[in-house]
């Protein structure tokens, strides 16, 4: 089972040391990368300072391990990293990481789309957005 | 019996709990998931049920056991 | 006009460095990146060592240029870069990077792939596939 | 009349020069691209031309003048 909750933002660095670990594979041609980065939306009159993320880690990964299977019948990929952060991740921050890497491009771009969608559909984790005042409200997916 | 019951999210801020373990009197979890909408405190926010981390879906309905966890958890809101 | 063109491989670092700049940006709720990286493909038994980058960068530069405006036309978008390596790059280095970021997801997967397209379609950049052996053939897009 | 070619990719190892000034006799591109076709060294390339960096089409006429600067093109390979 591969490791995807992080506490705290995903930081640029790891991003980084994570397309730094694919460059002995010379077999991939094609990384595509989605990157969730928390807005600072304003809901009446109010801006979102920050979203706390929780989850139910047991299910999530669960779930995770389902996706990661599903994925790699579906499309053709060299390899596959999903990175969810949890706790206190503020405007401006990243708080999701999908990497998906292939031979040729065309696979790519889809594999991304929908694991994407897929997490964020499939995996039971929970965001509270807090605004700059303290009050806060709960996150729902569009 | 005695089941534990886990909470998410929002839940968690309207209980002030994460879990706990608690008799209860419904034996199919169509009956607890009334049972549960008929809570004030939390009636009004949805939620779906896993036990033992296996998801319900809205029709189904599932026996329970002693010592199940169940799971209450609201819209999911990752990435 | 902005500077795509990078003498050698484009570093783990530099993509890294680009994330990181756009934290301030908090409007931003989601990033795609495409990556190119040289293969290591066997053609006749020998395997690809690198690939030799040049192109006519007047032209290129005005094309690009377009791509970019056009890109700004069709999508919604709140930034967009490209960049591509000149020079010897190494198999598993990388050579091509595309850069996009909008308020919602929705937008930026066909964004990178059009941008992806444009710039191999429209961009005069020519590659020598260098083989272990020293010998060399010259790369056709397909 | 006097022109500069440039060359790129494949034509720059087959002619061993990047660019060069020199006189030619055709006055449209149609006229020059068939000269340049004919040429046993390069013929066999494809390459398309971009005149003043301007690309020229497959089925378009351009009349050439003094001072342009004519490159040739072979398949893109960017990526």
């Amino acid at each position: 089972m591969k490791k995807v909750f992080i506490e705290g933002p995903i930081s640029s660095e790891f991003i980084g040391d994570a397309i730094a670990k694919h460059q002995s594979k010379t077999s991939i041609g094609a990384h595509n990368i989605f990157l969730g980065q928390v807005r600072a939306d304003a809901v009446d009159g109010k801006n979102v300072a920050a979203i706390e993320y929780t989850c139910y880690e047991e299910l999530a990964n669960t779930k995770l391990h389902e996706i990661r299977e599903a994925a790699f019948e579906k499309f053709d990929l060299i390899c596959m990293h999903i990175y969810h952060s949890l706790g206190t991740i503020k405007a401006g921050e990243i708080c999701f990481f999908v990497f998906v890497s292939a031979v040729r491009r065309k696979e790519v771009y889809a594999a991304t789309e929908w694991l994407v969608n897929q997490v964020k559909e499939h995996t039971p984790i929970f965001g509270k957005e807090i605004f700059e005042d303290e009050t806060h409200q709960w996150k729902v997916n569009s | 019996m005695e089941v534990t019951l886990k909470y998410f999210g929002q839940l968690v801020d309207v209980l002030g709990t994460h879990e706990e373990t608690r008799g209860i009197e419904q034996h199919t979890s169509a009956a607890l998931l009334d049972h549960l909408k008929k809570n004030n405190a939390i009636g009004h926010i949805p939620f779906q049920l896993a036990i033992n981390q296996k998801l319900i879906d809205q029709d189904e309905n599932v026996t329970l056991k002693e010592g199940d966890v169940i799971a209450l958890l609201p819209p999911y809101a990752g990435g």
